[in-house]
């Protein structure tokens, strides 16, 4: 299976980890990632603006670059998967954007939502299946108590996203559980870790993920799992725990970490 | 040429502020066959009846049309008028210029061109109308009430003291319904069993009432005061005449898995049981799913404990028939499910409860024996905080749009009953509004927060996130004071909306009787006739036709039993004259009208016709007008065009279609 | 076009569907660097009242979380109106959240590409 | 017919009486505007419908004809509803050959509670029929005056 990948700008540098232990395991699973060729950054945040149109282009550039290889189009960073869909949403049913964006674009088949936007944990949950990526782990991650951090971007809103259950949501733990692990519920994996306002006002975001490490310590998680650069460098900056992508987890349960090292 | 007379309504101002009502007497004179038009400000009024009467002495009118409201609304007013001033009541047709026109358009030109249109048509319909006369069809003296809870129970008593027989239909093994599940009533804190418990028995003592436990309602036929219905009597296990309720079998049934339905799955229960002490009959069922003996064919404890040898193992469902005049429909509510309110932690934590499970909690028979604890440690809560409207009042696919009604009340009487058994024990109340219209009801909620000391936030609650002490961390806000609350909380209590109980879908489609979109069942008019359905016969109590509380369902329940009393206290009914009815000169008795007909109205006979001086036997179709409710598919599958609907003909029909298109 | 009306374009919200309850409110993780409040937002929009909002801190505020949007019981979306006020701020000169010449003082080693993307969008053109 | 700025067209509208026309007579008690250009026939149910009706409609001059009953399985007859959608879909794919547009027919299911729905099936109605134009398919020359 074959899909067309869009890493986003982090992935290219600072998560390269994300990025690399992403195709690593995804080989090993039997799907390959092919990144798409000129791909320009999401942008980071979903433009909620129904009259921002030049913002979401490059999206658009991306879904119909995957629409003319016929290839779902997958993503490992939360926010570019949240850009991606919703972007794509649109594209499907809000009629003025879909408009005025084809007539930026000037393609030559109008583009309307037709590519599907998958993250990189739902081909594993759908496609790979928790059962046969359980059966592929070959260093089970037995006694490690990891606490999934969903985090915003990959739940909210729900209606868009349909990810998983915006509250409670398990897809995560399911993985956790599929690589050996314990996972360990705590009441704040969905809650936000600050986002872009660390720029400018560190102590706010500190006091937010400080609430979330804390409850998520309180449930002894020994660590935590997220598939967003940004909330991986909040989180760990402002607390001791540990914090590793979700490929990350893969890879060493998946027996590849060890090998690239 | 029928002589026409025409009549105007203005509505007060409700039709003729917008529609020229001179300009549509004007026009209608210049239609054929009308001799008389004119308008007046209220035409279903007395002067405005008079007037009619007046112009149909005067004119020797054979139709008259009434330009007004809706004909749901006064059809039925003017063509008594009609009657009683020796016009055929069917000679009278309405033009729907206020529903259909004055209220939806604004500009007067346009209003006015459609009114006229309107007019038109009815005119061009009238002079085809043939005069009908209604039949009679008799009424079958026994009523069905489908639902045995509080609102079911005193309407079928009602009727029953009124000298009628009733049947009570209740899918469960006992009558009661959700009242036997509370705890404590507003506003009076009575107990709940101690002022329902009569009732119960009252219904089944009663000579008049017969109550079928553990049945369903599974077919229905017919129409007013002739309605035939199908009941599925499931198989109890248990000979209801042998047993003797001592139960036993309950006791030594090694089968005690199954959640307890009546305490809201908060404990279990055997696998033979009845669902509390005062249930009516006191005769258990067996749990065909859980129970051993059926499933393996090991076991057999509860037959050999029994002294009576009430248990039959060998009992099959059955299916009875009866006969009824009149059906009420009374199946009640159950709470909405919570998974889509992830928020509030109520499938993650143990001590996140819906109200009518606190009432099962509070209750001396339930899961706790009345004891406030926590389910997850049994430690008694020293912190409560109650959330109001959980999936009420929402515009979101999760909850519900409309208030639920009951749980403000609710709500002050589980705070006051805590605060009062116990006083160390805090409440913390989030609410949007509290909403208390009802007799003595704004005097208990401030009894509430005055004499008990409930704490009252006006504010919703974001998220409820279990702690690692176990404890709950409340995230809420006062708007009043404009602060985010953090509250840490032993129990939280979701007041969750109230819905219809989901079974009520199959049994509207049943009766053909509408529901609306939150599957309330509707009202044939929404202020003047609440209990009863459009579909005739058919009748509403309680809460299957909109939120209510226990006074105003069993107000509702009474009212539902005087209407139900009133149709069975007549002999014989009049039937709806606009039934199909067979052209025997075009008939070739296909046999494909009595397909399509839902009703077996339709027969054949061989008769002997005279075909244009050709006399020949002939196999032709036969309309018990008794029978056929006026649908008209048959008229349309006819295929040589024999089969017409009185009132509604094709010839009547093209000429609306004319008159419109002209 | 007023301003209440483009940030009523803009965010494509309902504020009439509001009923109050104070979900949003609750729900916020940056209620207490607001001035104007969640809940409060919407009622200013539905009475007008810009140059409060303009003057007011709580556009730069707002995380974007989506938080009180997926529990609104009343679908009014509240997120939305907040970022709505902050486009029509932002659209106008010298109203910006963050000038370039901040930037390089606030950078650190870790910091990813993603922050920087995200801020530039929610504070600038 | 050229078509001028002043063009109405005709539409008939058949409701059942159960459930479509008491749904007409919510959107009315709702003030829920729709084009004049709609004229209610009231029949028991819509499975009452003629084809004949629709094409007589048509042939007198009318430029749409839409079709309202109630919801499958609420049929107040239980089943009427059902034969009208048959009936319908066999008519309608008639007048297509025909040359009558598509647009210009439809059959909706509306509850005596959808009051806003019946005012927004007839705005669209009345919408997509005046896009197409006056409807010259069917008009019977010698309806004409």
């Amino acid at each position: 299976m074959k899909y067309s990948y869009f890493p986003g700008c982090t992935l290219r540098n600072k998560a390269k980890d994300l990025d690399d232990y992403a195709r690593a395991c995804a080989e090993k699973l039997g799907f390959s990632l092919e990144e798409l060729t000129d791909w320009q950054c999401c942008g980071g945040v979903y433009p909620l603006g129904a009259d921002e149109i030049a913002s979401k282009l490059p999206s658009v550039r991306a879904l119909n670059a995957a629409k003319k290889k016929g290839q779902d189009l997958v993503a490992v960073c939360s926010a570019c998967y949240h850009v991606l869909k919703r972007v794509n949403d649109d594209m499907a049913n809000v009629a003025d954007i879909q408009t005025r964006a084809n007539n930026y674009m000037q393609l030559d088949t109008p583009y309307t939502g037709e590519t599907k936007v998958l993250h990189y944990l739902e081909v594993l949950w759908d496609v790979v299946g928790f059962d046969k990526l359980k059966e592929a782990v070959v260093n089970p991650l037995t006694g490690r108590k990891v606490g999934a951090y969903y985090g915003c971007l990959l739940l909210r809103p729900s209606s868009v996203m349909a990810f998983d259950d915006p509250e409670n949501p398990t897809i995560l733990e399911d993985f956790i559980r599929a690589l050996g692990a314990e996972p360990v519920m705590y009441p704040y994996r969905n809650e936000c870790c600050g986002g872009y306002i660390s720029i400018k006002e560190q102590e706010k975001a500190a006091g937010l993920c400080k609430k979330i490490t804390d409850s998520a310590e309180g449930f002894q998680a020994d660590c935590l799992v997220t598939a967003c650069p940004l909330c991986k460098y909040n989180l760990s900056k402002n607390s001791n725990l540990p914090i590793v992508y979700f490929t990350e987890l893969l890879a060493e349960a998946l027996g590849i970490k060890e090998a690239q090292e | 040429m029928r002589k026409i007379g025409v009549f105007v309504c203005h509505c007060g101002s409700n039709i003729a502020a917008t529609v020229d009502v001179k300009k549509v007497v004007e026009l209608a004179l210049q239609e054929q066959g009308v001799v008389h038009a004119e308008d007046y400000p209220y035409m279903c009024s007395e002067a405005g009846q008079v007037r009619i009467a007046e112009a149909i002495k005067e004119n020797k009118l054979e139709g008259i049309v009434v330009c007004s409201c809706s004909p749901r609304m006064h059809e039925a007013t003017f063509r008594k008028c009609a009657e009683r001033n020796g016009l055929n009541p069917y000679l009278v047709e309405i033009a729907n210029i206020r529903e259909h026109c004055s209220w939806i358009h604004k500009d007067m030109a346009e209003a006015t061109e459609k009114a006229v249109i309107l007019m038109r048509a009815a005119v061009a319909k009238v002079h085809l109308n043939a005069p009908l006369q209604a039949g009679e069809s008799a009424v079958t003296k026994r009523a069905l009430v489908i639902g045995g809870g509080i609102a079911g129970i005193q309407t079928a008593i009602d009727i029953a003291d009124a000298g009628y027989k009733v049947d009570i239909v209740e899918k469960e093994p006992s009558i009661g319904g959700r009242m036997s599940q509370l705890d404590k009533t507003f506003p009076t804190l009575d107990c709940s069993a101690c002022i329902l418990t009569p009732k119960m028995v009252e219904a089944a003592a009663h000579e008049n009432i017969t109550i079928h436990t553990w049945s369903e309602v599974e077919k229905v036929s017919g129409f007013v005061g002739n309605f035939t219905v199908d009941i599925r009597k499931k198989a109890r296990y248990v000979d209801m005449d042998k047993c003797t309720g001592c139960g036993i079998c309950q006791e030594k049934c090694p089968s005690k898995k199954p959640l307890n339905e009546f305490n809201r799955g908060l404990n279990t229960r055997s696998a033979i049981y009845t669902p509390f002490a005062q249930a009516i009959p006191n005769v258990p069922v067996i749990d065909a799913n859980a129970c051993i003996k059926l499933n393996t064919g090991k076991c057999g404890i509860c037959e050999k404990f029994c002294q009576a040898g009430a248990i039959d193992y060998t009992q099959k469902d059955e299916i009875i028939t009866e006969q009824y005049g009149a059906i009420v429909v009374a199946t009640g509510f159950d709470t909405i499910k919570l998974d889509k309110y992830g928020e509030y932690a109520y499938n993650e934590s143990k001590d996140v409860i819906t109200s009518l499970e606190l009432e099962r909690i509070m209750n001396a028979a339930g899961p706790t024996k009345g004891h406030l604890e926590r389910l997850s440690d049994g430690k008694a809560p020293k912190e409560i905080v109650f959330i109001q409207c959980v999936g009420s009042r929402c515009s979101d696919d999760r909850g519900k749009p409309y208030c639920s009604k009951i749980c403000c009340m609710y709500t002050a009487k589980h705070a006051m009953l805590i605060r009062d058994k116990y006083p160390d024990t805090n409440v913390t109340v989030f609410y949007i509004d509290v909403r208390t219209p009802g007799k003595n009801f704004d005097e208990f909620y401030r009894r509430a927060v005055e004499d008990y000391g409930v704490n009252y936030v006006k504010g919703q609650v974001g998220k409820v996130a279990p702690q690692p002490d176990g404890s709950l961390m409340v995230h809420g806000v006062d708007l009043l004071e404009n602060k985010q609350i953090l509250k840490k909380a032993d129990m939280v209590v979701l007041a969750t909306a109230i819905e219809p109980n989901p079974d009520v879908r199959k049994i509207a489609t049943m009766l053909t009787a509408s529901i609306d979109t939150n599957n309330f069942l509707t009202e044939a008019h929404p202020k003047l006739r609440p209990v009863e359905s459009p579909t005739a016969g058919v009748f509403l109590s309680g809460v299957c036709q909109g939120p209510k509380d226990i006074p105003e369902t069993v107000a509702q329940a009474g009212a539902a039993a005087v209407k139900v009393i009133g149709l069975l206290a007549k002999d014989k009914l009049k039937t709806n004259p606009c039934t199909a009815k067979a052209d025997e000169l075009r008939c070739n008795g296909c046999s494909q009208c009595a397909n399509v007909c839902p009703y077996g109205a339709i027969s054949y006979e061989t008769r002997q016709v005279n075909d244009h001086g050709i006399r020949e036997d002939r196999r032709i179709a036969v309309v018990n007008s008794a029978l056929c409710q006026g649908c008209g598919a048959c008229t349309v599958t006819c295929p040589s065009g024999a089969m017409d609907l009185q009132g509604f003909s094709n010839r009547q029909i093209i000429a609306e279609v004319d008159a419109i298109c002209r | 076009m007023s301003k209440v009306e483009q940030i009523k374009e803009i965010s494509g919200v309902n504020p009439l569907k509001c009923m109050k309850c104070g979900k949003c409110s609750a729900s916020c993780p940056s209620f207490n660097e607001m001035d104007i409040k969640p809940h409060q937002f919407v009622t200013y929009v539905i009475n007008d009242d810009v140059e409060a909002l303009a003057e007011s801190k709580s556009a730069w505020k707002c995380l974007s979380c989506f938080a009180c949007i997926e529990r609104c019981p009343r679908d009014v979306k509240p997120g939305k109106l907040i970022d709505a006020a902050r486009q029509i701020l932002i659209r106008q000169r010298g109203q910006e959240g963050l000038s370039p010449d901040e930037i390089p003082a606030l950078l650190d080693e870790e910091m990813p590409q993603q922050l920087l993307m995200s801020a530039f969008r929610k504070y600038r053109r | 017919m050229p078509v001028t700025e002043n063009w109405k067209p005709k539409i008939v509208a058949f409701c059942c009486n159960w459930c479509s026309y008491a749904g007409a007579d919510l959107a009315g008690s709702s003030r829920l505007a729709y084009p004049a250009d709609v004229k209610i026939i009231k029949v028991p149910c819509s499975c009452r419908v003629n084809p004949m009706f629709i094409l007589r409609a048509f042939e007198k001059g009318a430029d749409g004809v839409i079709l309202c009953g109630c919801h499958p399985g609420d049929c107040h007859y239980s089943t009427g509803n059902y034969y009208a959608r048959r009936r319908m879909t066999l008519l309608f794919s008639m007048l297509d050959y025909l040359g009558v547009e598509e647009g210009r027919t439809r059959v909706e299911w509306v509850s005596a509670a959808e009051g806003v729905k019946f005012s927004e099936t007839m705005n669209s109605f009345v919408e997509k029929v005046r896009a197409l134009g006056p409807n010259v398919r069917l008009g019977d020359l010698r309806c004409k005056n």
